[in-house]
Parts: C-alpha cells; sequence; structure tokens
C-alpha cells in the first residue's frame, strides 16, 4: 500500500535489456529510415525518486532506463535476460543460482562492468548500514559471491520459487561506490549506470534529464533525449499536458477522460496488478463474525465504483490475484454489482436484526464500524464513502475516517482499513506476508491478523514449489479460501491512465504493478518510441 | 488706542481709489459630515482691490479660513461650495475661483496670481525636505531663478543658512518665516496671509507686517486673516469682522476702530486688553445648527425679537457694510 | 507631527470625512448575509440534515438545477448543501480559532500592558520576532508535526494569528495606564486585579472582540489553504477547503460548479465580515483611519 | 544634523536587534524540537514509504538506529542545534540530500519569485493607489477599491488556478507552470522569464490589494496634509505634488507595512509555487509536510524566519535614513 507520499522508489519501468528485446521479440516499429535519435520526448509524472540508486530502492522491478539487472521483463512481463547472458541457473536443491555476465557492457563512465559489481550492489542492499528497506525482499540470500569477472553466485537461506524475479535489481559500479557512505553519496543525484540513458541533470522538484546512451550494449536508443517532469498536482499535470508541454503523462481516470474526445491526444487505459480493498480486522468484534464479511462482500457494489469512481479505468477485484495473471483463479469471481438481498438473508440468517436506526444489532451489539482511509489520497476516499453508502443499506454503520498512517497505524488491528497493493509477477510476493499467520499483527504484514492453516499451507507451497504447476494449484486454493474467509473485500484492480499525444508511436503497455513512476510506467520502454 | 499709532497704514493709498481684483459674491461653503452639515462661510460678499491690504479679523472658528482655503479650491472633497470668486487681473481674462476647476487653479491661479502664507507652519512644511529645496521647487515651478532663495531668505528675516535645515530643526518663528517666504517665491498678485505672525516676536511681527504692507504699496493685494486686532490696525486698509461664518461688518479700518457700528465688532474692541478688556459674553454658536437669524444674537445686548427670527439685512453704507438690525451709530463707543 | 489640536476645528472636521468608509447599503448587505450565513449554518443540521459520507454514484457531476441548485460534484454529492456545512464548519474552526488566538493574545498583551517595563519589552521583542516567521509555513509545520485534524489546523491557525490581538491589548492598556481614572482608582486603594477587571477590562473588551471578529476571515482562509495543500480536515468532510481541492479537478473536466459555490461562499461571507468589522471599528475609534484590515 | 550623524547608532541598533532574535529564535527552536518530538511520526516509516509495506520491522530498527532517533531528547536537540550553528542544517529525511543543499537549490527561486512579485506590487500599487488617492471618490479610485476588496477576498490558489485557466488553457499565452521549457537543455532568462510571468504575476496580484489600500487611504489622507495642501497652494504641478510630498511622506509608514508583510508574501509564494509546479521552497516545504521531515520544515522555517528579520531591520534603518525626524540612538 501507498504511505502518505506518493510511491517514489520504484521508478523508471524499461530496462535496457528489456528494450532490446522488444527489437526483437515485439517487432517495435522503429522505421529505418528515421534518423537515430532525433526527438526529445517528455513525460511527466508525480513522482519523484528520493535517490537514483538502486541499492536505495530505486528501479527495482525493472531497472529504470539508467541502470540494467541482471534480468529484466518484456511487453508480457516475462523474464528475459538483460545483463546476463541467458536466465540464471537454479540449482537442483533451488539454493544456489548461478549468472553468466554478458561481454564488454560499459558503465556510462566507460568503465567495464564485471560481476564484482553485481556482488557489491546485492551486499550493499544487505549491509545494515545502508538505509535500504530492499532488504526485506531479500531476506533468503545468503552470499554473493562473484567468483570470476563474469560469474556471480547466490547462495540462499531456503529455497525460493521467485527468486529470479529478484534479479530485475539495478546494477551499480562498485568502484564508484565502495568505501562511500552509500545513504549520502553524490551518486545518488548523479549516477553511473550501464541503461540505454545517461543522468545529464537532475533538479529535484522540477526534471531529470536523460541523455542516450551511445554505447547502450541494446542498441543505441531511438531518442537524443528524454525529460522526466515530476509535477506532484494532478491537476497541473492535466493542465500542463493540455498544454502540449509533454508527449505523455500519467493522469487520474477522472482528469484522462477529459482528453477521451481530442483527436490530438489517445488515452491509454493499462491494466494492472493494482487493487483496492478493505482489510478487515479479526480484532473487530464486528467484523470477526464471518457472515457479516461475507455480507458486506456481497452487498458492494463494484461495478458502480469502476464506472462512478474510476471512470470505467478498472475491474471489479474479487481477490489478490489480478485476472491477466496465469494464477488467477476463475471460479473466485463473483458478481460485479451488489446483491443486497442477499447480503441481508446472510446477515438475518447469522442473528443481525434490524435495530435502531436501520442499524443491525445482534446480542446488543450494534453492526457498527470504523473505515480508515490513508486523508491524501483521494481515490481511497472516494472508495471508502462508496464502501460506507453500500454498506448502509444492509444496515450496517460504516463511519469513514481520513488519517495519517501514523495514526492508521496503531488502529489497524480493530478498524477496518482502505488498503491497496499488487504485483503482477508473481503471487508470493505480497500475499505471503499479507496473509501468512506467521506474519499476524506485524506491522502492514498482516494487520488484521487472518488465519487460516489452508492459506499459510497454500502461500507456503506456492513458494517452495519450483513446479509452475503446482504452484498453480496451491494458489488456485489460495484464492478459494480467500473468497470463503473474506479478511479482505477486494473492491477493484485499477487501470493506470495515461494521456499521450497521439504522435506518440511505439507504447507497448504492459501490466503494471501498484508502483509505477518515472519507469514502470507506460514508457518503461520509451528508447524505442518514435513521433509520426 | 488711537489711529495715530498706525504708522505706515495711515499714509497708504485709500481703498477704492483703483480697480476691484477679486470680487467675491455670494459665497458659500457647507461640508457634509457623517449626521450634520457645517455652514463654514454663508452668503459672503467682499471686494479686494489692487494694492489693497484688507484684514479678516474674527474669533477661531469663524470661517476666516475656510475661506481662504476655498479661494484657493483646496477644500476638501466633502466641501459644496457656492457663489462667485472673480479674480480680475489687467492682462489677462476675469477667472471665477469658485467654478474655473482644479486643473485651472493648479496651472494658472495657485501661487503665481493667488499665493498662500498658511496657517499653523510646523505642519505646512513637508517634514522630509529642507527649506532650502521647497524654495528652489517652488521658484523652479514658476519659472524663477532658484538663487533667489537666499534674498527671500533675508526679505522675511531668516537666515540663509538656516534654509539647509529640515523643518523639524526649526523653531516655530523661523518656520513661520520660511512658509512665507514660499509664499512670496512666486510674486502673486494677491497673498492671502492666513496668521503669518503666529509665533514671532514683536520686532519680527513688525518685521512681517511691514514686508506685506509694502507688497500692497507696490501694487499687490493682501489679504491678512489674523485675530491679532492690533495688527491689523496696523498696516490694514480696510478691516472685515467675520462671525459664524458671515462677514458683519467690512469698512476702512479707522472707521471701524473708531466707530464700529456692528455690535460684535465693538465687542471685540471691547475685548482688547487696552481698551475695556471685556471678554465677549457667551459662546459663539455652533456652525452645524445656525439660528435662521442673526447668530449674535443670543450674546447681543441690543438684541429683540427680530433678529432672532430675521436674518440680518446687508445694507451698503457709505463706507462699508454692517450686517446688523440694530447697527451702533457713530459715537457709540465707550 | 501634525498637532492636531492647533487645527482650527473646521477644517480638522473636514479632515475626518477621508476614513474609508462602507456605505450604508454595503453593511446593510453585509449584515444580511452574515445573519443568513450564522443561521443557516446553525440551523442546518435541523432543518437540512447531511450525511457526511453520503455518495450517489449514479449522479456525479450534474450541472446545477432546480433539484441541485449548484449541481453535483464528482462523487454524486449536492455542492449546495455541503457548501452550507462547508461554511459550517470553517466558520466553526475560524471562530473557535480565533477565539484561540484572541486569548492567547489577550494573555500575553495583558500581562505586557500591566506590567510594562522589562517585561514588555521582552514580550514585544518576542511578538517581533514570532511575527517575523511566515505564517503559513508555521501553520504548515505545526499541522505536519500534529497531523492533519480539526484539532491540529485550530491550533495552527490559532498559534499563528494571536500576535496582532497582543499588540492590541498592551498598547490599549498602556494608554489606559495612563489616564487619571485608573490613578484615581489605584490612588482610592483598588488592588491591580480590581483595577483590571473593574476599569480596564470594560475598555479593553469591544476591541477584543473587533480583533477576534477580523481574525475570522482569516482563519478561514488558513483552513481552505492547508486543506488546498492537502494538510488539512479530513477529506470527506465538508469544509470549504476540502471542496474547492475537490472541485479543482472537476474545474479541468467542464464541472465548473463544484468548486463555483464553495468558492463564492468563502468570497461573500468574508467580506461581508470585513464590511461589517470595518464599520464597528469606525464606530470605536473615529479617529484611526479604518482600514479593511483582511 | 547630517544623514551619517543621525545613522551613526545603527551598528548598536543592529546588535541590539540580535541579541533579542538569537534567544527568541533559540527558544523557537526549542518549541519547534518539543513539536516536532512529539510528533506520532514513525521518521524511518516515512522514508521508507511505500517499501514500509514490505520491509520488516528489524529492517526499520536499523535505520531508525542508524540515525539515531531513538536517543533521549536533549540529546538530540542538542546535536541538532550544535549542528545548526555550525552551519551544517541537517538531513532531510524526505530529499535524501542535505538540508543545506535543498535550501541552496530551491531558495534562489524561490527568492526571485518573491523580489520580482514584491516589486511589482510596490511600484503597481504606489503608482495605482497615488493615483487613486488624487482623484478620491472618482470612477477610477472606485474601481481600483472595489478590483482590491474583491481580490483580497480570494485565496491565491484560486488566483492562480485561475490565471492558468484563462492565460495558459484558453488564450495560450504563458505556460501552464514549470520554471523552464521542459524540453530546454539548459537554463535561458528569457525562457525563465517568459514562466515566470503568470506565478509572479499572481503573486504580485494577490499582495497587491494591502498595498494599493494602504497607499491609497495614506495618499488621500497625505493630500489633505497641512504641508500637501501648502504644496498645492504654492501652485505646483499636480505630479510633484503627488508624488513629490503626497506620496514621499506616506512612503515611509508603507516601509514598515512592507516588512511586516513580507511573512504573509512567503506563505503565499508557497501557494503559487505549488499551483505553478516550481521547484521552489514552497513545494518542498509541502512534500516535507506530508512526509514529516522535521528537519528540512524545521529549517526553512527558522531561515525564512531569519531573512524576513533582516529584510525588516533593513525596512527599518531605510526607514530612518529616509526620515531625517528619526535618529537611531546608540
Amino acid at each position: 500500500m501507498t504511505r502518505i507520499r506518493p510511491t517514489f522508489r520504484r521508478l523508471v519501468a524499461s530496462t535496457a535489456a528489456a528494450g532490446m528485446l522488444v527489437l526483437a521479440a515485439c517487432s517495435t516499429p522503429t522505421s529505418p529510415d528515421s534518423p537515430a535519435g532525433g526527438a526529445t520526448l517528455v513525460v511527466a509524472t508525480s513522482d519523484e525518486p528520493d535517490a537514483l540508486n538502486p541499492v536505495l530502492n530505486f528501479g527495482v522491478d525493472g531497472a529504470a532506463l539508467i541502470f540494467d539487472g541482471l534480468v529484466a521483463r518484456d511487453s508480457d512481463n516475462r523474464l528475459v535476460p538483460a545483463l546476463a547472458t541467458a536466465l540464471p541457473t537454479v540449482s537442483p536443491d533451488g539454493r544456489t543460482v548461478t549468472a553468466t555476465l554478458r561481454d564488454g557492457v560499459q558503465f556510462h563512465d566507460g568503465a567495464t562492468l564485471s560481476a564484482a559489481d553485481v556482488a557489491f550492489t546485492y551486499q550493499a542492499v544487505l549491509d545494515p548500514k545502508v538505509d535500504s528497506t530492499l532488504r526485506s525482499d531479500l531476506d533468503m540470500v545468503e552470499s554473493v559471491t562473484a567468483p570470476d569477472a563474469t560469474t556471480v553466485v547466490f547462495r540462499l537461506r531456503y529455497p525460493y520459487a521467485p527468486f529470479l524475479q529478484r534479479l530485475t535489481l539495478g546494477i551499480v559500479p562498485s568502484k564508484l561506490l565502495s568505501g562511500q557512505d552509500i545513504n549520502t553519496t553524490g551518486f545518488n543525484r548523479k549516477p553511473i549506470g550501464t541503461g540505454p540513458y545517461k543522468v545529464e541533470s537532475w533538479t529535484p522538484g522540477d526534471r531529470l534529464v536523460l541523455t542516450a546512451n551511445e554505447r547502450y550494449f541494446g542498441g543505441r536508443p531511438a531518442n537524443n533525449r528524454v525529460v522526466v517532469a515530476f509535477v506532484a498536482d494532478d491537476n497541473v499535470r492535466a493542465q500542463r499536458m493540455r498544454a502540449g508541454e509533454f508527449d505523455a503523462a500519467e493522469l487520474p481516470p477522472k482528469l484522462a477522460s477529459g482528453f477521451d474526445s481530442d483527436t490530438a491526444y489517445r488515452v491509454q487505459r493499462v491494466p494492472t496488478a493494482d487493487y483496492r480493498g478493505v482489510m478487515l480486522p479479526m480484532g473487530n468484534p464486528v467484523l470477526a463474525d464471518p457472515a457479516v464479511r461475507r455480507a458486506l462482500n456481497l452487498a458492494v457494489d463494484r461495478a458502480a465504483m469502476v464506472s462512478g469512481i474510476l471512470g470505467g479505468a478498472g475491474e471489479p477485484a474479487f481477490g489478490p490475484v489480478p485476472p491477466t495473471s496465469e494464477f488467477a483463479d476463475p471460479s473466485t469471481v463473483g458478481t460485479p454489482t451488489a446483491d443486497a438481498t442477499a447480503a441481508s438473508a446472510l446477515l438475518d440468517a447469522a442473528g443481525w436484526k434490524p435495530g435502531s436506526g436501520g442499524v443491525r444489532a445482534k446480542d446488543g451489539r450494534p453492526a457498527r464500524f470504523t473505515l480508515m482511509y490513508p486523508a491524501t489520497d483521494t481515490l481511497r476516499k472516494d472508495l471508502a464513502l462508496a464502501v460506507t453508502a453500500d454498506a448502509k443499506k444492509i444496515g450496517i454503520e460504516v463511519t469513514p475516517a481520513g488519517l495519517t498512517w501514523d495514526a492508521i497505524d496503531p488502529r489497524m488491528k480493530s478498524d477496518a482499513l482502505l488498503m491497496g497493493y499488487g504485483t503482477p509477477y508473481d503471487p508470493d510476493f505480497v500475499s505471503y506476508k499479507l496473509f501468512s499467520s506467521q506474519f499476524a499483527g506485524q506491522g502492514y504484514f498482516n494487520p488484521g491478523s487472518y488465519r487460516s492453516e489452508v492459506t499459510d499451507r497454500a502461500l507456503q507451497e506456492g513458494r517452495d514449489q519450483i513446479d509452475p504447476a503446482l504452484r498453480k494449484a496451491a494458489y488456485a486454493q489460495f484464492q478459494k479460501q480467500l473468497a470463503t474467509d473474506v479478511p479482505w473485500l477486494f473492491l477493484t484492480y485499477l487501470r493506470h491512465t495515461y494521456v499521450l499525444k497521439s504522435s506518440v508511436q511505439g507504447t507497448a503497455p504492459r501490466v503494471e504493478a501498484h508502483e509505477h513512476g518515472v519507469a514502470n510506467s507506460i514508457w518503461w520502454n520509451i528508447n524505442t518510441w518514435t513521433r509520426s | 488706542m488711537t489711529t495715530t499709532e498706525s504708522g505706515p497704514a495711515i499714509a497708504s493709498p485709500r481703498a477704492g481709489t483703483s480697480e476691484p481684483l477679486l470680487t467675491v459674491d455670494g459665497l458659500g461653503v457647507e461640508f457634509r459630515l457623517r449626521d450634520a452639515t457645517v455652514r463654514a462661510v454663508s452668503d459672503l460678499n467682499l471686494t479686494v482691490r489692487a494694492g489693497e491690504l484688507l484684514a479678516i479679523v474674527g474669533e477661531s472658528g469663524c470661517g476666516k479660513s475656510v475661506l481662504a482655503h476655498a479661494l484657493l479650491g483646496l477644500l476638501p472633497g466633502n466641501a459644496t461650495t457656492t457663489g462667485h470668486a472673480v479674480l480680475h487681473e489687467p492682462d489677462s481674462e476675469p477667472v471665477d475661483l469658485i467654478t474655473c476647476g482644479q486643473r485651472h487653479l493648479a496651472r494658472r491661479v495657485r501661487g503665481r496670481r493667488v499665493g498662500l502664507v498658511p496657517q499653523s507652519p510646523a505642519t505646512a512644511l513637508n517634514p522630509v525636505r529642507t527649506g532650502r529645496r521647497l524654495l528652489a521647487e517652488t521658484l523652479r515651478a514658476h519659472g524663477h531663478d532658484r538663487a533667489d532663495a537666499d534674498q527671500l531668505a533675508v526679505d522675511v528675516g531668516l537666515d540663509p543658512a538656516d534654509l539647509d535645515r529640515y523643518p523639524h530643526e526649526l523653531s516655530g518663528g523661523m518656520a513661520q518665516r520660511l512658509v512665507t517666504a514660499l509664499a512670496l517665491a512666486p510674486d502673486p498678485s494677491l497673498l492671502i496671509a492666513d496668521e503669518p505672525t503666529t509665533g514671532l516676536d514683536r520686532p519680527l511681527v513688525d518685521h512681517t507686517l511691514d514686508l506685506l504692507r509694502r507688497r500692497c504699496d507696490n501694487g499687490s493685494a493682501v489679504v491678512l486673516i489674523t485675530h491679532d486686532l492690533a495688527a491689523a490696525q496696523r498696516v490694514a486698509d480696510t478691516v472685515a469682522v467675520m462671525y459664524a461664518s458671515r462677514i458683519v461688518e467690512h469698512r476702512d479700518t479707522d472707521r471701524l476702530f473708531t466707530a464700529p457700528a456692528h455690535p460684535y465688532a465693538s465687542a471685540l474692541l471691547d475685548a482688547l486688553p487696552d481698551r475695556a478688556f471685556r471678554p465677549v459674553p457667551g459662546d459663539p454658536p455652533m456652525l452645524t445648527a445656525l439660528p435662521p437669524g442673526c447668530a449674535f444674537a443670543p450674546r447681543c445686548p441690543h438684541r429683540t425679537d427680530t433678529c432672532a427670527s430675521q436674518p440680518p439685512p446687508t445694507p451698503i453704507a457709505d463706507d462699508g457694510t454692517v450686517a446688523c438690525h440694530h447697527p451702533i451709530r457713530t459715537g457709540a463707543v465707550t | 507631527m501634525a498637532d492636531l489640536a492647533t487645527r482650527p476645528p473646521l477644517l480638522h472636521l473636514a479632515r475626518s470625512r477621508l476614513r474609508l468608509r462602507p456605505g450604508q447599503t454595503g453593511v446593510v448587505i453585509a449584515g444580511l448575509v452574515l445573519l443568513v450565513a450564522v443561521v443557516g449554518s446553525l440551523l442546518a443540521p435541523l432543518v437540512w440534515p447531511l450525511d457526511q459520507s453520503a455518495v450517489a454514484l449514479d449522479q456525479t457531476r450534474l450541472a446545477p438545477s432546480w433539484t441541485h441548485l449548484a449541481g453535483t460534484d464528482d462523487l454524486g454529492r449536492d455542492v449546495a448543501h455541503r457548501a452550507v456545512y462547508g461554511l459550517r464548519v470553517s466558520l466553526l474552526v475560524g471562530a473557535v480559532a480565533a477565539l484561540v488566538a484572541t486569548v492567547l493574545g489577550g494573555v500575553v498583551g495583558g500581562i505586557a500592558g500591566m506590567l510594562g517595563g522589562r517585561v514588555d519589552r521582552l514580550l514585544m521583542r518576542m511578538v517581533d520576532t514570532i511575527a517575523a516567521m511566515p505564517h503559513l509555513l508555521l501553520g504548515i509545520f505545526i499541522v505536519a508535526m500534529l497531523r492533519p485534524s480539526l484539532g491540529a489546523v485550530i491550533a495552527s491557525v490559532g498559534l499563528t494569528h494571536w500576535l496582532s490581538t497582543a499588540r492590541i491589548v498592551r498598547s490599549e492598556l498602556l494608554s489606559l495606564r495612563t489616564r487619571p481614572f485608573v490613578d484615581a482608582a489605584i490612588s482610592g486603594g483598588a488592588g491591580r486585579f480590581r483595577v483590571l477587571t473593574r476599569h480596564l477590562l470594560p475598555h479593553v473588551l469591544p476591541r477584543l472582540a473587533l480583533a477576534t471578529t477580523l481574525m475570522i476571515p482569516h482563519a478561514v482562509w488558513h483552513e481552505t489553504a492547508l486543506s488546498f495543500l492537502g494538510l488539512g480536515l479530513p477529506p470527506h468532510l465538508a469544509s470549504l477547503g476540502n471542496m474547492i481541492n475537490d472541485g479543482q479537478g472537476s474545474l479541468l473536466t467542464g464541472a465548473w460548479w463544484a468548486s463555483l459555490a464553495p468558492g463564492a461562499v468563502i468570497v461573500v461571507v468574508t467580506l461581508a465580515i470585513a464590511v461589517l468589522a470595518a464599520r464597528w471599528r469606525d464606530r470605536l475609534d473615529p479617529r484611526v483611519r479604518a482600514e479593511l484590515h483582511l | 544634523m547630517t544623514r551619517s550623524g543621525r545613522l551613526a547608532g545603527a551598528g548598536a541598533v543592529v546588535r541590539r536587534r540580535l541579541l533579542v532574535a538569537v534567544p527568541v529564535l533559540a527558544a523557537t527552536s526549542i518549541g519547534m524540537f518539543a513539536l516536532g518530538a512529539a510528533s506520532p511520526v514513525d521518521p524511518a516509516k516515512q522514508y521508507a514509504g511505500a517499501a514500509a509495506f514490505t520491509a520488516s520491522e528489524e529492517n526499520l530498527a536499523q535505520i531508525r538506529a542508524n540515525w539515531g532517533v531513538d536517543d533521549p531528547l536533549p540529546v538530540q536537540y542538542l546535536r541538532w542545534i550544535g549542528n545548526l550553528v555550525q552551519g551544517d542544517l541537517g538531513w532531510s529525511t524526505s530529499r535524501h540530500e542535505p538540508v543545506a543543499s535543498v535550501l541552496s537549490a530551491r531558495a534562489g527561486w524561490t527568492l526571485l519569485l518573491i523580489g520580482v512579485a514584491l516589486a511589482l506590487a510596490l511600484v503597481g500599487s504606489l503608482l495605482l493607489g497615488s493615483l487613486a488617492a488624487y482623484r478620491r471618490g472618482g470612477l477610477f479610485d472606485r474601481a481600483l477599491r472595489t478590483a482590491a476588496y474583491a481580490v483580497q477576498s480570494m485565496p491565491v490558489f484560486w488566483l492562480g488556478l485561475a490565471a492558468i485557466a484563462v492565460f495558459a488553457l484558453a488564450l495560450g499565452w504563458f505556460p501552464a507552470g514549470g520554471l523552464t521549457d521542459v524540453t530546454a537543455t539548459s537554463t535561458s532568462w528569457a525562457d525563465v522569464a517568459h514562466h515566470l510571468i503568470l506565478p509572479v504575476g499572481v503573486l504580485a496580484v494577490s499582495q497587491a490589494p494591502w498595498f494599493v489600500l494602504f497607499v491609497r487611504d495614506a495618499v488621500a489622507e497625505s493630500m489633505r496634509d497641512d504641508h500637501v495642501l501648502a504644496a498645492r497652494a504654492r501652485g505646483l504641478p499636480g505630479r510633484t505634488v503627488l508624488f513629490g510630498h503626497a506620496l514621499r511622506t506616506a512612503l515611509l509608514p508603507f516601509l514598515t507595512l512592507v516588512g511586516t508583510h513580507l511573512p504573509e508574501l512567503v506563505g503565499g509564494a508557497v501557494l503559487v509555487e505549488t499551483v505553478f509546479s516550481l521547484p521552489g521552497l514552497g513545494a518542498v516545504t509541502v512534500a516535507a509536510a506530508l512526509g514529516s521531515d522535521f528537519p528540512l520544515l524545521a529549517a526553512i522555517t527558522l531561515v525564512t524566519t531569519a531573512v524576513v528579520l533582516a529584510a525588516n531591520l533593513t525596512t527599518d534603518l531605510a526607514y530612518a535614513a529616509a526620515d531625517p525626524r528619526v535618529r537611531l540612538d546608540g
């Protein structure tokens, strides 16, 4: 879920290698006659990174234009080799992963990439002195070594099926960073990577200017320069897009819909794994009753939320695995519209009788609870109000409360919370910590203390098994169990909306994660974009 | 007090021998306030001739200064003016000072043709300018040589070195002389001097009065507004007595001082220390509530029922005007 | 500088007219506006109750009509209805914050004015220094540290707006202390407290009340600005600031009415308060030029 | 008395002001620090942002230990203030760079915005206010005052949005935001000027009513001053009377008003920068507030206060220099 601040961390979407592969695999329409690198492309986003350093969370899920990881993702989010010559190999016990580096890759300063740089990058993340929140994601790594200049070996504490998905992290040059305080080094502001673009300048609060890396191993970018304009305010971004300043900008669905009728622009609504839902804490006496949770699940009008709040840019959500994922279980999908009658029947059957003021009650306890939402998030506010209105129709009184995260934190055990997250890459990534009982009550991991042995087993199975078929079965069971227990009220998957100038060619939208800023956005492959 | 003390005034050419320079005809000034209307000047008629020195005397608040400001078009926005005040100059068209408009007044009249020595010199000087800068500015605005500043200072009895001081560094008398010099700088044909001797010691009073007298002798006209009767008697050709917004008596200086016709003028003279030294009984009326009849009636020893109800007539006497139902006949002075 | 006493009374009278004074009709209109605003926002819960969290997703962004006088917003909520409640909340925040500021300013100014001397100099220097802190920055700081909420907004406005009150109270007390009736009371054996409550308070209170009133528009703007920056009241609450903030997006998509009504309410009500306060100040002190101090 | 004689005490005045300002600023900093310490915000979670969701408790605890935020409060305060005195303003947790470099990179733009807007507002209000006062009660006077009151009650950000809607979107005369053309390779002053016209204009217009009304009233009053009447009576040209006498004396209290109005201007600049997405201190302040970035917020508040105090001192000294009646006592 996002914090108060928009999610800055994982930025630039495209990876160098991915770009190159797109050239090969997707027959990107780069016409041969267009001169190499004519244009300057300008894209606008609200999310500005704090530091342009992968060790400090920049470009984690894709090495973000400036850097490359060992692997990258193509337009279908499949892993493809990047700095590695092929996808790294995993030992039969699942605890040793070996990658071989591509030859002759150079950093922007001309230095040659070696396995030591890769080892350094991962060691830096694991170094407790470095203020990196990535460390939690790499818990399983015991050691990273570089036996020779082109080989990197990861030793894991335990087998971890989706480990290769963690190797998209951008690689930094050890020569420039070793011995430095990574938290404060000047590198964070003007970094050196291997990616298709070099950092020319970064004016915080204003723009990041990138210039083409002529020596990029994936081929020279089609555009000389890319400017990423940071405009935090949605309305201002829309105004400036309207004024013709940007080639592409991310906008909230409602603002984007203003461009639908204008042929000079194209609105792209990109499917995502980014869901919104209500976390229902087991510590709340009303919500602890599964009947109440199931009734709410029936009562919410997801279709109205998609059309009324998202302006059509989304899909109803029924679980944490997006419909676009190969792991999605079709049987857990419910009806998008509300069924207040069925919901009321459920409540009646469970003993929640209509009481005073239209609020049901059971054993003298009225059916009411507080629904918290982060105050700065308009979308979550709107959804919280929609849930409140739907609940009212079946006699459950919800009190919305717009709060800051620090006010939300201590109350998550007993008050419902409008949360959101999701990545398309692997179902283990978020769900393992979000729904396992071993993380119950640990911060944001399983704040509602949901406990289910079936779910726990399924999640562990999905993580341990290498065989995709077994994993798929495990996650199907996981989704079914969630649909039965309803620890969350899944509401909608978003579509991230972008407005582009019609003249921009070569976009290849891929299913996006919750976090999308400079890079994991529609312009992940901007190095291959052209103008018609 | 006898007229023989008046010195040069006796020798001056009498009023009425030259052409009228200023004719004021039925002048009225009213101020609208939030909840009242103040009549500061009512139905005022006056003639000033070239070479004449007219003194207007009266108690504070009787409308003297308002008259001066009205003639220069300097009244605030809530004032309404009626009547006429026509300035005749030999070499130009007559100008009605009341109706000609601010633009004309500013460009053609003020300073050059009608000058003003303002009252309360302490506040009449720009606090952030030295006297020399003010003088130079005024001289330049009227096409004179700024080097005349020193001579002007000497004329009014000011040490030229004091011109380099700021107003707050000047004594009251020095400031008074400076504002006089400023008014004299454009050499106006009509000079209105509003209490020009305040704060001056006796020799300087005489110096200033002589200066004004000399201007008249050279053909200019001066209206001296003052409550100093002795000064008026010393230099004025004619004296107008103002009471509660009206001129109650306007006559030749000697006549007025020897035989005042209006009871108020008489009472005023009686208040002088070298005469009866008897203050005028009662208080002047509020200008917001002037009685329909004679404003002096409540304080007048000669009042009758007519006085309270009928406005006094203003018959033209052989040597001036008296606005009274029961003017005192010659020789009534005690 | 100018010594009023030496001026002839006539021209002095004329001068006093120059004050900037709203016309009689303006005062009447302002009074009516304020009356409607206050009575309306007081009675609203009884006459026209609002469910703050209600939405109608099938009626979003309807243009003004007879059923929705000021149209509906992004979530299908009646703009006019919410504007009434927005005014209610904003006036409440404004009034409470102004009251907090007045108490704070009254205490500091009172201490400085009563004790005088070194304490006075020290306190006034402190006031001067704090006055040099940009209100909005200090307000943002306070809200950021206390977390955005009704209480934080009130604290932020109250803690940054007491300075002028302190100055007014202090100078009033200092000038009163030199008046004969205070001397008389003290020489008559009255204690300091008694002098304060019996003799000084009645003189200072009207001025204090005026300062409080003049502060309300300030407080309303401050609240609006904080909400605009995302640092204000909980966003689903109908406050004028939140509504304008919500309406911004609609403005771009053609639904201009969503921000028009709350904006107009702010402008009209704050202007009305200012006009009335200007007249009031005029009454209190006819010698001081009444400058609309918004 | 000579000017240099009158101003001989300037040094002492500066020293005395400092003597008072420093302890008050120190006390204020303690107050701010106490507020920051009492704040329920966890800086580590704030820092982690969205990653706090996936970061473990030990991970965050290690970051906290790295920052020393678990030390006793007095220790933290002394460290903070000690660093502050040595010129180290601290480390911004929301921007991930030294506070000093955040300030130095952005303060210039804010100063430029405020400076130009202030100059514009001053010149404009002196001119318009004087003209309105000269013909007070006239059509121009009434129109100007009505406009001033109307603008005065409009929130500045609303004014900014309206300006964007009209001049950037409808008419297309000026860019809707930003500092330079986004595709520009370098900072050209012409480009910056073109981008700054709208924000500077909006800030100037939003602040101008106070100045215009003050000038108008002060000059109108001053036009009735004896010395101005006297200047008119001397037949000086209208321009000289208005600007040389009436305005000149009304200007002195105006200087003080400008000094006391500076904090208001800073607040306006914060909002204008937000509306026009300018990379100045305003935008970073809001981001810091949303991220509860204590070191940055505290530094911005203290530094702007110090700047405003210095500006006030300058206007007071200017007042003394401009008014021969004032004498600075050592």
